[in-house]
């Protein structure tokens, strides 16, 4: 099996997706002769012609309704947000039209599409380099949310994100674009959405997180390993809709539980999952659910170390957890 | 110095229902002028019952279109089938020329289980996947690149048809507006850009909405073919929506078309124009200029349509629709399912658990 | 002292605002000469003229950037979005600029302002006139979020927003803008943002709510009372930053509590509070947060009365939450 | 037909240093005219060795804006202290004019303790409260808005200012700049909309962001002026504003003003446009074109310049930028107070206690 990194195995992804269905389409800005500032869509273009993968002007808002039109019409738009950061301008797009339109037609007009963007902080980009915005998009229900957290993971999660007949979001950790690197299969094959992982078992404490920072969670695992702590690590892979099972018999093992992410905590994603399984599980958490999480401030430059999450940190907050 | 470039307002068919001299009078068969007339007067028909309905409590909500009939009519007569339609909302008309039945108009306005959207949206909001009519949704301004999108999917699945949308004239402020003509420019969609131009968004008139010389020139700013038409005028409508097709399918790109008219109802139920202008000052002269006195006319003088046979027509309509109304008040209500579904393909888990939850309370409270 | 409804007590302070400063400025689609959809900015043209308020072309991207135009250079825009459902255009400016404009230039460009919109369902208003998306911009941070639920609230409240230094988004309860009446002084007052209003003590349960559900949520403290438990309940007006202490101190007191909000109930405001009491105060609480919500559909226009929390609903979860 | 009205490019100072035959000339002093000939070199000097130490990984990111100097040196120059300037980002000339120190500019870049942002940014993010400078954003087009609601803010305070903003071809795709333009033109804003057309966005061409004949016309469907001019032509630029600014101080409205030229530069330091474009064919007429050639020629044959001093003048800059680069990488950065100030005017409990929890850590780990 080949090795890949991320970049490369979205763009393998997209090439199989590309030939298994001619309706596929990618588009978004610099997405078409160049392959996207990420490089993404390389070679889609070249090979598939510019009417299937193509540049979009420098709107993002029409990014989102052009391929919402797509959809309608039966193709399958992959459309690019350049980085996760500049999707706000399309937030009515996506909020009041692609998660409302099968909804409001009453099932006339589902809109399977995608939209692929890259998102998260620890690149030194500062306030709009960095952002993790997903939590605003989970409180958008007829969405779907993904988060891949490795080469594998992303190449799986993304086919079966374009497969699938409803809208996905499809967060790509750009910190481990190309960091992130492993063995990826060259045939095609599906990673089941709403389906968390357990990347390593553990007795002690539930840690779950998404995306970069499930990397930070291993090594906070292993951190912790050394204390004699064993931490259970889910990646939680789709947001929306989540597994609840998985989360639910994880934390009534393990009697605790903390969530990472790097947005904001307020209103984070961490608070859903907090809340809820707080009101599920509370007679079998020993200590309350904890979050490590971005502060609630905006990304600053030169505090990326102080802003992002570190094994560290949750490490702290997983011993605070059991010394509760 | 950037002078807008001077667009004539093209008008076959003028306010005496003749036509104006020199004209291309577009090919229109007789029994079609007879039959959209007879649809323009089924939207009056409609839409003053229906008003009067939600006076009475029985609706929550409506929108007329007087005096702009003639656009959404013509429009969409001069579509074919496989051709698209994002309409805004006040093109009742196009609705029911693309086919939609009266009964299933209706039926939206109630919500019951017999609305094709399960209840689920405000009066007004109808749509038919059957028919390539693309629900109502209420944000403004959306539909435009939506539209621009479905085009180019038409264009390169290589389809003979076409996508048009409708908006009103304030819409063209939205960003949206901008976003939906420039990638249809830049891809040569085959979109048509119909603006209904009726003078006003709720109580703002075109003036404080743009200082732009008029809507069509905005076509400029993309590229892409602007044209001004009496929206009044039917075979106006009807020629430059065809015109506009012809060039859409032949790979000039799409069209902005403004139609200009002039809302001489209210915005909407909840809305009270003597507030914010005057009936004799703005809207009077427009009663004057109104789609149905010309083409009753100009029928009338071919010999195609009589005041008895207008009387006769109403009397079906307004049969027509009381009997769909009847119909739809003992419809009951779409079942509780649909509160739930077509948030996804399927249920998820959250809303398994919200639905029985309901179901539970509704239960012990007796309501089911 | 004179009753007024809640769009009298609105207009009522936006036309002491204009008296006060003759900086501050009101416009927005149809506020002008008209004096908007629901009559708030009423008056204010004829009286303080065309230049101080004014109608806006129809484009939410643009009110809100044009509002932080003003706001730079010193005024102090009031701008108003017709119905929250429409608010997304701008929430790019909102989120990406309005919120993080103080922040990013290092303190020197703060853009003091209020956008004022009316939210909420409970009026058979479907998908777009129902929405309640405070929750969204409360994982912006840089934004103070404020949401009145009387006549009096609103007025005190909407001319201390005026006066903030920090942008503020004013939620106004649009199913009670005429229903909801109260006395109301005529002169200048301010309720202080960021304190809630223990607005009737118990002691069984806290049960917190804002805007139009405060009213649903003192309906069923009644039906409560009559069935001997005793409810708490709680304003809380100001969402970002909210206070913290008050509710801390009631939860300690009770030991239980119910969060009522209309918004669906993934990400809303609730899972954040429900997140932040539980980590705060498990060792007080004797049942799981609870949380009476929208559920996580859009607004039905046929369900209303299934969709929106009433105060049955609400009674059915403070028993639950006692009989835990 | 809505034809694009014909907008000639104006050009003042040709290619070869002399004035086109019949063009009225701005008066602009010789020393003011040797002191912009001045800041485009530093401009220039400031973009190589920042671009460089990106490269040697001491700072993080840089834009240089080589080959369009003349547009954001000359578009300040014409304006006065009281008037606002909203950026995009590769303006850095503007910047210099209005009075931005060296030191500060680096202090930006670098993030420092000495950076007015507090370190917040990334590199290219400058801004200044005192000069009237707006802190640069980095999402594209929302300054757009802006200028017009600060402009209208100028307007009904009476004040002797505009506002203007610069932004890039590709910039004029978003829906803020539909936005701004738009109200700017309903209200009649004392706005300068300054579009650097440099013919690329990132890896996209002007042809695939607009089918617009050309920028300058979009102001069509805004009702307000637009112009075009040679944008490597300091004379007509300074010209072109100057115009700009006094019609909207006489109450004439906003003006989009194009200019033409060329990024000679890759986007920035990200980005590698050998990927995208031919340096031979695409750049190459653009170096003969560029800004600082004709105007060096031009004060040469006056007699107001040398070969001599431009190598002083080089070396000057050069030294004093490695000043500032070295109090730069000496200056420490900022407090951890910096990370949570300015959310509000205050710390919000929130923040105190995230604040708290921070230091506790960071002290556990030693760091503090
Ligand atoms: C995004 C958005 N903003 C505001 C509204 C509220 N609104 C509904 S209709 C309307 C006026 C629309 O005017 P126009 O486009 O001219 O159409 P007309 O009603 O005249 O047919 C407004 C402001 C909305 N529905 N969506
Ligand atoms: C809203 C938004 N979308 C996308 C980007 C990413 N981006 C940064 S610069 C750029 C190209 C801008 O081109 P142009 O406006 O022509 O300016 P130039 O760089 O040529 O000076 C893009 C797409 C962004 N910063 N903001
Ligand atoms: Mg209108
Ligand atoms: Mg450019």
């Amino acid at each position: 099996m080949p090795v890949m990194n991320m970049i490369e195995a979205i763009n393998n992804a997209l090439h199989l997706a590309f030939e298994r269905d001619s309706e596929v389409v990618a588009f978004g800005e610099d997405s078409g002769n160049y392959g996207g500032v990420f490089r993404a869509t390389k070679g889609l273009q070249e090979k598939f012609g510019s009417d299937r993968c193509f540049d979009a002007p420098i709107c993002e808002q029409g990014i989102a309704g052009f391929a919402f039109g797509l959809a309608l019409y039966g193709l399958k738009p992959v459309a690019e947000i350049q980085f996760s950061d500049y999707m706000y301008p399309a937030f009515d797009q996506i909020v009041n039209e692609i998660a409302k339109s099968r909804y409001r037609s009453g099932g006339q007009y589902p809109v399977p599409m995608v939209i692929r963007t890259p998102y998260g902080g620890g690149i030194n980009g500062g306030l709009y380099h960095s952002q993790s915005p997903e939590a605003f998009y989970t409180h958008a229900p007829g969405i779907k949310i993904v988060v891949p957290s490795d080469p594998y993971e992303a190449k799986g999660l993304l086919l079966a994100s374009v497969k699938d007949p409803n809208p996905v979001l499809f967060f790509e950790p750009k910190k481990i674009y190309r960091s992130a690197k492993g063995e990826v299969p060259v045939d095609y094959y599906e990673i089941p959405l709403s389906k968390a992982r357990i990347a390593r078992e553990g007795t002690h404490v539930t840690l779950i997180g998404w995306g970069a920072i499930h990397h930070i969670n291993m090594d906070a695992a292993k951190l912790a390993e050394k204390e004699g702590i064993s931490v259970e690590v889910i990646d939680l892979r789709t947001l929306i809709p989540y597994d609840i099972e998985t989360l639910d018999a994880s934390v009534r093992k393990t009697g605790r539980c903390v969530i990472v992410h790097e947005a904001p905590r307020t209103s984070g994603f961490g608070a859903e999952l907090s809340a809820t399984l707080h009101e599920r599980n509370i007679l079998q958490l020993q200590a309350p659910v904890q979050r490590i999480t971005g502060w609630d401030t905006h990304y600053p430059f030169s505090f990326d170390y102080e802003y992002y999450p570190n094994p560290k940190r949750v490490l702290w907050a997983i011993k605070q957890t059991l010394e509760f | 110095m950037a002078k807008a470039p001077k667009l004539p307002v093209k008008q076959i068919l003028d306010e005496n229902g003749e036509f104006v001299k020199g004209a291309q009078v577009p090919e229109i068969p007789k029994e079609d002028l007879i039959s959209l007339f007879k649809t323009i007067l089924k939207v009056r028909v409609v839409d003053s019952r229906m008003f009067k309905m939600q006076r009475q409590g029985r609706i929550a909500f409506y929108m007329a279109s007087y005096g702009e009939e003639a656009t959404h009519v013509g429009a969409a007569y001069a579509l074919k089938p496989q051709d698209w339609i994002f309409p805004q909302y006040r093109e009742q008309g196009a609705a029911f020329v693309r086919g939609l039945s009266l009964q299933l108009f209706v039926n939206q306005l109630f919500g019951n289980s017999g609305d094709l959207n399960r209840g689920r949206q405000m009066p007004m909001h109808w749509g038919s996947r059957a028919l390539n009519l693309v629900t109502v949704s209420s944000p403004l301004g959306t539909q435009i690149p939506q539209c621009a999108g479905t085009a180019y999917g038409m264009k390169i699945k290589k389809q003979d048809a076409v996508a048009l949308t409708f908006f009103g004239e304030g819409t063209t402020s939205e960003g949206d507006f901008h976003a939906g003509l420039n990638f249809a420019g830049v891809y040569k969609a085959p979109a048509i850009f119909f603006c209904r131009n009726n003078g006003w968004a709720i109580s703002t008139p075109i003036h404080r909405q743009t200082a732009s010389e008029n809507i069509a020139v905005k076509a400029v700013g993309y590229g892409i073919e602007g044209v001004r038409i009496d929206g009044n005028d039917l075979f106006a409508v009807i020629d430059s929506v065809r015109t506009a097709r012809e060039r859409a399918l032949k790979g000039d790109g799409p069209t902005l078309i403004e139609a200009l008219t002039y809302r001489l109802s209210s915005h909407s139920t909840s809305d009270d124009p003597s507030a914010y202008r005057s009936e004799d000052k703005d809207d009077g002269p427009w009663k004057l200029r109104e789609p149905a006195i010309r083409l009753r006319k100009f029928l009338m003088k071919e010999n195609l349509w009589s005041g008895k046979e207008e009387q006769d027509w109403e009397k079906t309509c307004e049969k027509e629709l009381l009997d769909a109304i009847r119909v739809a008040e003992n419809t009951p209500r779409a079942e509780l399912d649909a509160l739930f579904e077509d948030m996804y393909d399927d249920l998820p888990w959250n809303l398994k658990e919200q639905k029985n939850q309901l179901i539970t309370f509704l239960k012990n409270e007796g309501k089911r």
